[in-house]
């Protein structure tokens, strides 16, 4: 696979085309998608290359974006609804956890919902308290549900890819602060498909374990070749999916490292770092050498003053004070 | 719309009087413990709604609705033992026992299901209708909703979005005067409740008086004539539930005053004995048929009962985590997989 | 403090009565509280006492009861909203979390929003998929909120009459299976305000510590009994708040049995057994003799068959079962 | 309702070039990167729908907004330091630098605020008027929405439930042609807002040229008296914004048919020329008022820019965490205690 600078943004737009092209019963809908050409220009250009019937612009009306994307992938279509930002999924959440995730389960498997919707997650851009959410691992709460974060290029275009053809319904969150992240893709032509589940090790290393997702990942990754100079070599661990969970790959490679540290950009508590520690203590005790550290977001509604917002949010330099605190 | 058949009457009575002693029945049984669970909404008073509004249906359309959906369930011909098992929670119940009373469906007749939260349908019932757009079938999408579910944000986005994407839905109302225990004088600005459609551009066909089936066929194939041509259309049929909100309701016969209301529409407007007395004084020899589909009904729904019974429970842990997720070549999993469901 | 015995629905209402008679600005507002008299028949009798005015019965509009009661405690009514059930709180997601929540920081104090919604949680009783949740962890996840979730009748008592004096939103959950539960009161006249954020031991013992709330404590007291036959003593821990957790009564216990087993009615994935977990290796590592263990609902949509039902629930021998996994 | 007086005309002038003069300066700043952030929806084109409206209410009445929230705070008097200050994140802001451009308030004015999920003050509209219903006040809840809020499920049930608890508020409908980049003909189903009123029964006082002050004036004084006497009222506004849906949105001129349109309403339509005009054909001696509020303006907005510009930015944990939950005695904490934030 040849290796070229593309922005994640233009990823999930090659996947989402492709897949378009595939199968005649994908469509996009979503606020902005069509005329606009997408807020965060995802889905720039596809009005024009399938038209109004395939890219369709809905009003501002999340609830019903969550619940037609059932109802149309009940009745056979292959919808690719967008949340034009994660915060507005909450209206949805009726819709995406009680519905989607549970059409197939109410009627004993004689429906499925095949759909994904997309959302733009995260914060950083004083986008305030309202309008700051990274809330996957609440939506990966709810069984009936797969829920995929991909943390770079190459990911976001084959999670998507898989997320658009599998038969379940598929939270795909796209970390708004990675849009423009440049990283390696297929050449045109090749295609790759990411298993729903699979975890994958982004870096290897044998004295700490870092745990992470979608933007989480950035920052281990920075806090990891800090650390390599003082000759501590992280291993990082991106799950890609918050559910399922590919805990394999982080019990193996906690079985070698002992230590572990879990980097999210969502709140705290009752979240994705509390899930993974639990996991960890609960299969891995015999192999623990140290208590298990989070680094995730502050605990508070996010503030508008970029000073503050940055206090508040997530950093490799936290990462790495967590390392240094258990080895 | 050509007036009713003699034939279509006929079937009409036979579905009614199946709804009535099926409902009724399940009543009796949910007094004898022999169904169990606190969600069972029963509609007995409403049949001429849902039989005159789908006799203008043709098999293809689609038909979807809330939790009081055990006579759509019949009238679009399941089986009633298969939707008396689902009300006894077995395995051989439509729903596999995983629905219950609120969750009947059937893929076979394009009947989407029973939903249990209120307005949560709505958007399923455009999402339906836009497949048929999208791949430029004419199949219309009936969709009951109750008067209390007008007043919830599901219908304002859901009729919304089915008028600026001209879906074919034909949104009923099915006004029963009440959400649980509130009027709908109390519970909605906007108490002609098909004024509502007024709100997103889409055409109102009015007001019906829904205890009359031969009404409410009438109205209902002008709407799906019209939604099959040009786009989502809104009727509001006005009916009563003679059961009060769900068999847990103890409220409808502890309440005088509705117990009075109830009195005066079981006696004046009475579903059942309306389309009888049209079919008698229109058609001639018509009480043995008539007769015969008393009959049948009380056998089908005895039957039902039996086969109710006879049938196993679900009770492993595999029938229970059955059917969280499709089974799929495209999810990886290993031992150590969370979250994953089992297949 | 008089033993009598009250049931949990009965607490309930008394402290809202006596709420409502001390402060003219507390008011009931939801779907039937009124004439309907309570779908749980907690405010059965308050139309009649305290008039169309403070007992205001809602449409069926989850969304404008969350951020009603929001506007209304801005103004300076102290607002007791209630959810019929907490499913349908799902849809009000955004007024909680996002605007009840948030109003006090969005303008860095201007405003506050002394509100409580109260919300019947829980399952168990063929309610079917959509109608079964018990997700009080994912609404605790939003910093600005409290979340309070009693598990007996005294309890419930308490903690009502503290959420609802309190200045802060607090969303307080009441298991439905509990509402019928009796138990000891306060006499009438006598007062009890549980601090918000105060957990309680509900049972002592030393060699394992069950963490629970709400229903769960029954669990895990049922639970401690049978062990007691077998002269294992479990000390059962009431977390009774999910915001704040009072790690404190947790820790302290901890560090005395160095076991642990949680136990909560809900789904297992990102919720309280998790984030108690993690805490409990992160700050209470030297102290782990054990992995802790974790007893939850299966991660299942519930059905509505009771035999299946039953064995998605969680229950005391679960709770046995894991506390001899770690013995 | 009396014709506005001289000095209220003159009032209005002061209030249009003021806000034109922030706005405008908002964007420069914007573009200078001397304001920072994603969000920040400008009040240019659309000021006299909000002079002209809040000219009708009394100061205990009460406003509230979404995010285009910049011209409310000055029509209301805040001052313009504090609000420059807050779109600069900066202490002195009127939200501490924590609410940005979208969460402007002021309890002093009863302004409670600008909201950024679009929908979600509507509610807490109805909320506020609630306590002035509940305490037997007669102070009017002056709300603002846009055109494509009223397509999202919290117009509805605001809508409804201010109907059916007769609440004082009167529900503004901005409609400025557009959401983001959505077309009202292509959002809405019903393309003459004020018209869903009449899914609530809600009293519509119907659609008015909000390029001109004084005929929103008279419109929204009758709208005011009715909801202070019977209860809510309904006003559409037919506006334009200038500046695009927001500063990060460059469409708005890129777009070919978007700049023609926008050309003639700033020619045809512009409401500060309109009140300007207005004043000079019907009062005499006002040139150099006039001309006192443009230099006024800009004076207060430059000094606006510099007092915001030398103010700090918080920085500290404890600013970040501050004001999360209100103190109180009746939280119990520990060191040990999870989620309770600081106080
Ligand atoms: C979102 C939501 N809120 C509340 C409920 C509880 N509930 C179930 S049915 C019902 C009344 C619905 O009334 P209506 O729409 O008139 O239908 P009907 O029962 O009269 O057929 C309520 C409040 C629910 N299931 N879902
Ligand atoms: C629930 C929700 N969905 C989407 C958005 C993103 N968004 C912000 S403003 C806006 C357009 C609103 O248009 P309108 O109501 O007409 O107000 P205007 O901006 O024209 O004043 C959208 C879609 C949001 N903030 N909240
Ligand atoms: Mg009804
Ligand atoms: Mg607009």
């Amino acid at each position: 696979m040849a290796a070229r600078n593309v922005a994640m943004r233009e990823a999930i737009r090659r996947a989402l085309r492709e897949e378009m092209h595939r199968d005649e019963n994908v469509f996009v809908m979503g606020e902005e998608v069509a005329y606009w050409q997408g807020t965060h220009r995802v889905t720039r250009g596809f009005l024009e290359e399938f038209g109004e019937r395939r890219v369709r612009d809905t009003p501002i009306s999340e609830m019903a974006i969550g619940g037609v994307a059932v109802g149309a992938a009940m009745a056979g279509l292959r919808p690719v609804a967008e949340f034009m930002t994660i915060n507005f999924a909450f209206l949805a959440l009726d819709a995406i956890a009680n519905h989607a995730g549970k059409v197939r389960y109410f009627f004993d498997g004689m429906f499925k919902a095949p759909l994904v919707y997309r959302a733009a997650s995260g914060w950083g851009n004083q986008a305030t308290a309202s309008h700051s959410h990274a809330p996957e691992p609440i939506f990966a709460h709810f069984p009936g549900l797969y829920v995929g974060c991909p943390s770079n290029s190459m990911d976001a275009y084959g999670m998507l890819k898989t997320a658009i053809r599998d038969d379940n319904p598929v939270l795909f969150t796209e970390s708004i602060a990675l849009y423009p992240k440049p990283g390696p893709m297929p050449d045109e032509g090749e295609e790759l498909l990411i298993p729903i589940g699979k975890g994958d090790i982004k870096r290897e290393g044998d004295h700490v374990t870092l745990v992470a997702y979608a933007r989480g990942v950035d920052w281990a990754l920075q806090a990891a070749r800090q650390l390599s100079k003082d000759g501590i070599e992280a291993e990082v661990v991106d799950l890609r999916w918050l559910r399922p969970l590919d805990m394999q790959l982080v019990y193996a490679s906690f079985k070698k490292t002992n230590r572990c540290v879990i980097v999210e950009e969502s709140l705290p508590m009752y979240s994705f770092g509390s899930e993974i520690a639990a996991l960890l203590q609960e299969n891995m005790f015999d192999y623990m050498d140290a208590p298990i550290k989070r680094v995730a977001a502050e605990d508070v509604p996010l503030p508008y003053s970029k000073t503050i917002e940055l206090l508040a949010l997530p950093n490799a330099q936290k990462v790495v004070d967590a390392v240094k605190e258990i080895l | 719309m050509a007036a009713p058949t003699k034939a279509m009457l006929l079937d009409w009575y036979r579905q009614m009087v199946l709804i009535r002693e099926f409902e009724e029945t399940c009543h009796r049984l949910y007094e004898e413990k022999r169904i169990t669970g606190v969600y069972m909404h029963l509609y007995s008073g409403h049949e001429a709604s849902g039989v005159g509004s789908m006799a203008a249906l043709r098999p293809s359309d689609h038909v979807i609705t809330a939790y009081r959906d055990h006579g759509i369930a019949l009238i679009l011909g399941m089986d009633p033992k298969a939707v008396m098992a689902e009300m006894m929670g077995k395995k051989t119940g439509s729903s596999g026992g995983k629905g219950g009373s609120m969750h009947l469906a059937s893929r076979e007749h394009n009947f989407w299901g029973g939903y249990a939260i209120v307005g949560g349908h709505l958007p399923l019932a455009a999402g339906i209708a836009l497949e048929a757009k999208y791949n430029d079938k004419d199949d219309v999408t009936m969709t009951y909703v109750g008067d209390g579910a007008t007043n919830n944000g599901y219908f304002h986005e859901s009729l919304n979005m089915s008028a600026i994407w001209d879906l074919p839905v034909v949104w009923i109302i099915e006004n029963n005067g009440y959400g649980m225990g509130t009027e709908v004088e109390r519970a909605s600005g906007q108490v002609e409740l098909h004024r509502k459609a007024e709100a997103y551009g889409i055409k109102s066909f009015g007001c019906v008086d829904a205890q009359n089936a031969m009404k409410v066929y009438e109205v209902a194939s002008q709407a799906v004539d019209y939604a099959r041509q040009h786009g989502p259309a809104v009727i509001e049929h006005v009916t009563y539930r003679y059961r009060g909100h769900g068999v847990s309701d103890k409220q409808y016969d502890a309440r005088d005053d509705m117990s009075e209301e109830l009195k005066k529409w079981m006696q004046c407007r009475e579903p059942i004995k309306i389309l009888r007395d049209h079919i008698l004084s229109a058609h001639d020899d018509v009480d043995e048929v008539l007769a015969g589909h008393e009959s049948e009904a009380k056998a089908l729904v005895k039957g039902a009962v039996e086969f109710a019974e006879a049938s196993e429970l679900p009770n492993s842990y595999q029938e229970l985590m059955r059917n969280t997720y499709v089974p799929s070549d495209l999810v990886y999993k290993t031992e150590s997989s969370i979250g994953a469901g089992i297949d």
